[in-house]
């Protein structure tokens, strides 16, 4: 999954998977804090595979 | 016959003039096909485009067509009421369609234009655009426009007809619309009286390049529910994949959903094309399907062009003869061997088949 | 390619009188050139009308789906291929099948030879391994090596891998076949270039789903895209979900694709559709060494676990 | 020209929940401009496009009559994603109606004739519409005897309750009320499948009678046999269908039985009619 979206375009490093137990709550916050921080780093003119809403013209 | 001759000259500089009158639209080709595109400044249409892939229709009914706008912000005085889109703005001219596409207009019209209601963005749409057609001189090997109501040098739905010879060029006014085409061109120069006899020449002999033919004679005789439970349906539809491909690029091929979508607090209400082919257009809420096998929808989609349409309008089929069909069919169903079927079915002899087998 | 026709027919005949089958499935000569059209033959009149050569390139196991009854089939290397996954999958049981096996020497390429020529193309006739196309005021005979569909190029399974009989002798495997060229060049650009790359590649869609209708894989009831609640993907035109649409029929392909080729074939606007499935698989091959229909005895790599699958992705 | 497939723009005045399992709501509407109730004259067996900004359009049948001024109705079955999203909205709620669209039964033709009404469950909305505007002063003498068979699967299923159960008081009209059975000794009304009930209690036909029957598609299929034994005439039976449909002006293509649009040639076909059609439905 990760493979194939990156290999369409989408920015190495937007998408993570994490293997986290329910009980495991300080890693949770870990992971997410470390995965913003991540992604704050990358362009935002690189997000893609968003759907805007559509023209009017 | 008042025709117009236009030089290769005349010809880009009246195209030009023409763009800053009408968005123009004209076949480009793109990759290794060629589809109609609104023309950028200095590009010309090809003429030499034997015809487009898919047809001109998205032009005046496009694929994807926004309809209204709304706020659901509560906060906003007029949310969830709809704002109707105006779709046309400006003038429109479409260069280089062929005959058998032209016809499929006005047959589209019979949809969207009727006594009791009247579909504002087709009809606004149509009203906006100038067709400027180009008459064939060599048809394909899937042409059959001379047995489905027009023909390689048909006028119906066009405001002006291109006709070429070698290098030149004759525009042949039909409607007003088309002559104020022309006199935005610039196109002036009238051509010579022996040119007549030579576009009738032509004529004949791009008539004659039509090698495949529709019965359609009768069509009309047969009885609905007879066509309807021949026992050809389910043959020819064994290869059918059910994809939308046949209707997509039929130009007569008219139906449409309509859809919702939002974005935040607002959104949208826009109609997107659909197809008979596929099982979600008939499928009720309650999952019911009444065309649920696929030979239902194919069923549907041959009577619906040459019986139902038949019956309702007596004016011909509801096909053009273009035969994008037949060649863009992934799995080679092909509409002239079904009309074939359909006009020469026999419920009768098909009964006694049936019992004597 | 008259051969294979003879075999395929006096082999049909066969096990239809015999009883073996009710139906054989295979192909018979389309009305334009380069497009046979899939046809159900139960009787012997019906059998006469099949045919074999090299325009070949649907996948007929697109057509046993869920069907009821004992079928003859036809098939090349990928359609083996795709019956034995059908069979994994429970889509068909193997004994309902008579499986009349056509080694294939590839099928030539009609978009490609389409794109060829500018006139319209009113015949195409093979010979051997030569094929001439021929139109008004042209003929040309090339190689067919030269006019294969790209997936051809690359198979390296033109021989059935499960049948009852054959129609031919077996052809020798393509060796030294780079399979994954074109993913490997698409894998050495930049993000913002894939991504422009693969919204170039899709922009002619024009969402017939040809391409998901024509694969054998694509058989459930209800397609995520024709899915209302919840809608998962948006109806229009919008590039997100046209791209939406490929990618996940590409995942729901993921190490079930034989690489047929059925959807570029199919597919009206001649779209790459295989760019997609082509990753999918070179993924499979280097994390499972997997390749789909081999083997009627393997369940496919997304569909079962092992303690030593890749897990290189997870942090 | 007039945009039609513009709503107009209402709000929800009530809200009653019909039936003990909540599956069925009706909604009273009322133009947010006046103007707008003018442009909306309808006859009873039309419906209308119920339009929710951000999740589609159901056409529904209109329940309420035009005798009744101010104000539309509509009972709404909750099936799909619009109709759960209709069920969840509050009075006060802003939304669209477009319409009335489809013919309505031919009361001109049913001026001084026998009126069967045969209706099963959900399907008894325009039913309702037509009985209230039949039995208003001004129209009731345009018509002879009216008898109406109505079943529902159980007591706490019937629509209209307060409604159906008053016209069974009355004079005016025979009212049937049934239900497929029922364990409730309070039950007063009948018990029997509507099939059933329309052979014990409908008239016979004759050239001055005629039948509306609207229910679900098992219903109609064992109440036409019935019909037929009774001597209707298939001219003289009046069938109200659904189809999946988008626009409800006949544009959009999908709703079509042969070369006629349900939506906009219909709903409303007599059974010759139908006859002469394919079974896409």
């Amino acid at each position: 999954m990760k493979n194939f979206l990156e290999h369409t375009g989408i920015e190495p490093g937007r998408l993570h998977f994490s293997w986290i137990s329910s009980a495991e709550s300080t890693k949770f916050v870990d992971v997410v804090t470390k995965i913003t921080d991540e992604v704050k780093m990358l362009d935002p003119a690189n997000k893609k595979y968003v759907k805007t809403e559509p023209k009017v013209d | 016959m008042k025709l117009i001759k236009i030089d290769q000259q005349s010809w880009n500089t009246g195209i030009e003039k023409a763009k800053s009158a009408y968005r123009v639209f004209g076949p480009v080709k793109e990759k290794n096909d060629h589809e109609f595109k609104l023309l950028e400044p200095n590009e010309m249409p090809d003429v030499h485009c034997q015809n487009t892939r898919l047809s001109p229709k998205s032009i005046i009914y496009p694929q994807s067509q926004i309809m209204f706008t709304y706020s659901l912000d509560e906060s906003k005085e007029d949310c969830r009421i709809m704002k109707e889109v105006e779709n046309v703005k400006s003038p429109m001219a479409i260069i280089g369609v062929r005959p058998c596409d032209a016809l499929a207009f006005p047959i589209v019209r019979k949809n969207f234009d009727t006594p009791e209601y009247q579909d504002t963005y087709w009809i606004k749409a149509y009203e906006a655009t100038t067709f400027v057609g180009l008459a064939c001189n060599n048809a394909c090997g899937t042409c059959f426009c001379t047995s489905a109501g027009t023909g390689p040098f048909g006028e119906e739905g066009l405001d002006v007809l291109i006709i070429a010879d070698g290098d030149d060029l004759y525009a042949k006014p039909i409607t007003p619309k088309g002559e104020s085409f022309i006199q935005t061109a610039g196109w002036t120069m009238k051509a010579e009286a022996s040119i007549e006899s030579r576009i009738e020449e032509l004529k004949t002999s791009a008539e004659s390049s039509v090698t495949s033919s529709v019965p359609t004679d009768q069509l009309k005789n047969k009885t609905t529910l007879e066509l309807y439970d021949a026992p050809f349906w389910e043959q020819e539809a064994f290869s059918c994949i059910n994809c939308g491909t046949c209707t997509y690029v039929c130009p007569t091929c008219w139906c449409f959903d309509v859809q919702d979508e939002t974005h935040g607090k607002s959104g949208i209400r826009m109609r997107n094309w659909d197809s008979c082919m596929f099982p979600l257009f008939t499928n009720h809420a309650s999952g019911h399907n009444p065309r649920n096998a696929k030979h239902e929808r194919l069923r549907q989609r041959f009577m619906h062009k040459l019986k139902y349409y038949v019956d309702k309008y007596d004016n011909g089929i509801q096909c053009v003869g273009c035969g994008r069909c037949i060649r863009l069919c992934p799995v080679n169903i092909d509409i002239r061997k079904i009309c074939d079927k359909m006009n020469n079915f026999d419920a009768d002899s098909c009964v006694c088949e049936a019992t004597s087998s | 390619m008259t051969e294979y026709t003879d075999k395929i027919k006096e082999i049909s005949k066969r096990v239809l009188a015999e009883g073996r089958v009710e139906m054989v499935i295979g192909f018979r000569k389309g009305s334009v050139p380069m497009m046979n059209q899939p046809h159900l033959a139960t009787s012997a009149e019906s059998v006469d009308e099949l045919v074999w050569d090299s325009n070949c390139g649907l996948n007929l196991a697109n057509y046993i789906t869920d069907k009821k009854g004992t079928i003859g089939i036809i098939a090349k290397g990928c359609d083996s291929r795709n019956i034995v996954t059908h069979v994994i999958e429970n889509k068909i049981k193997r004994d309902q099948l008579y499986i009349i096996g056509v080694p294939c020497t590839g099928m030539i390429d009609h978009h490609k030879i389409n794109a060829m020529f500018d006139s319209e193309i009113l015949t195409v006739e093979e010979s051997g391994d030569q094929i001439t196309i021929s139109g008004n005021g042209f003929s040309e005979t090339k190689d067919k090596q030269e006019l294969l569909q790209e997936n051809c190029t690359v198979c390296t399974h033109r021989n059935p891998v499960e049948y009852d009989e054959l129609a031919g002798n077996l052809v020798e495997e393509q060796k030294n076949v780079d399979q994954y060229a074109s993913v490997t060049k698409v894998e050495s650009l930049s993000a913002d270039e894939k991504w422009n790359y693969f919204e170039d590649l899709l922009s002619p869609c024009i969402r017939c789903y040809a391409c998901r209708n024509a694969c054998p894989l694509c058989y459930c009831p209800t397609c995520f895209v024709d899915e209302s609640r919840p809608q998962w993907v948006g109806k229009s035109q919008d590039p997100t979900d046209v791209k939406t649409f490929h990618l996940l029929r590409a995942y729901h392909c993921a190490g079930r694709c034989t690489d047929c080729g059925a959807c570029e074939r199919a597919c009206p606007m001649g779209i790459k559709i295989r760019e997609f499935t082509k990753k999918l698989n070179k993924d499979c091959q280097e994390l499972y060494g997997w390749e789909a229909g081999l083997s009627l005895d393997e369940r496919p790599p997304l569909d079962t676990f092992k303690t030593d699958d890749p897990d290189e992705f997870i942090k | 020209m007039q945009n039609p497939y513009l709503p107009y723009p209402v709000r929800i005045d009530e809200i009653i929940t019909e039936t003990e399992d909540k599956s069925l709501k009706t909604f009273k509407f009322v133009f947010l401009n006046p103007d707008d109730e003018k442009k909306f004259a309808y006859e009873s067996g039309q419906f209308g496009e119920l339009s929710i900004p951000g999740l589609g359009e159901i056409p529904i049948g209109i329940a309420s009559s035009p005798m009744e001024k101010g104000f539309i109705k509509f009972t709404v079955f909750k099936t799909g994603k619009v109709t759960a999203y209709l069920h969840a909205m509050k009075e006060g709620d802003i939304m669209g109606v477009r319409g009335p669209l489809g013919h309505p039964f031919p009361w001109k033709t049913l001026e001084g004739k026998n009126i069967v009404i045969i209706g099963g469950g959900f399907a008894f909305t325009t039913l309702r519409s037509s009985i209230i505007s039949i039995l208003d002063p001004a129209n009731r003498s345009k018509f002879k005897d009216i008898h109406v068979i109505y079943g529902a699967r159980s007591p706490g299923m019937l629509l209209y309750k307060d409604e159906v159960t008053a016209w069974a008081e009355r004079e005016d009209i025979n009212m049937n009320i049934t239900v497929d059975g029922t364990d409730d000794p309070a039950w007063k009304y009948l018990t029997g499948f509507v099939p059933t009930i329309t052979e014990q209690k409908a008239p016979p036909g004759n050239d001055d009678t005629y039948a509306i029957v609207c229910g679900p598609p098992i219903m109609i299929k064992f109440t036409q046999p019935v019909l037929d034994n009774l001597g209707y005439s298939h001219d003289n039976i009046l069938m109200s269908l659904e189809n999946r449909m988008k626009c409800g002006i006949g544009i959009c293509g999908r709703c079509n039985i042969g070369k006629k649009f349900v939506c906009k040639d219909g709903p409303v076909f007599t059974l010759s009619q139908l006859n002469q059609m394919p079974k896409e439905y």
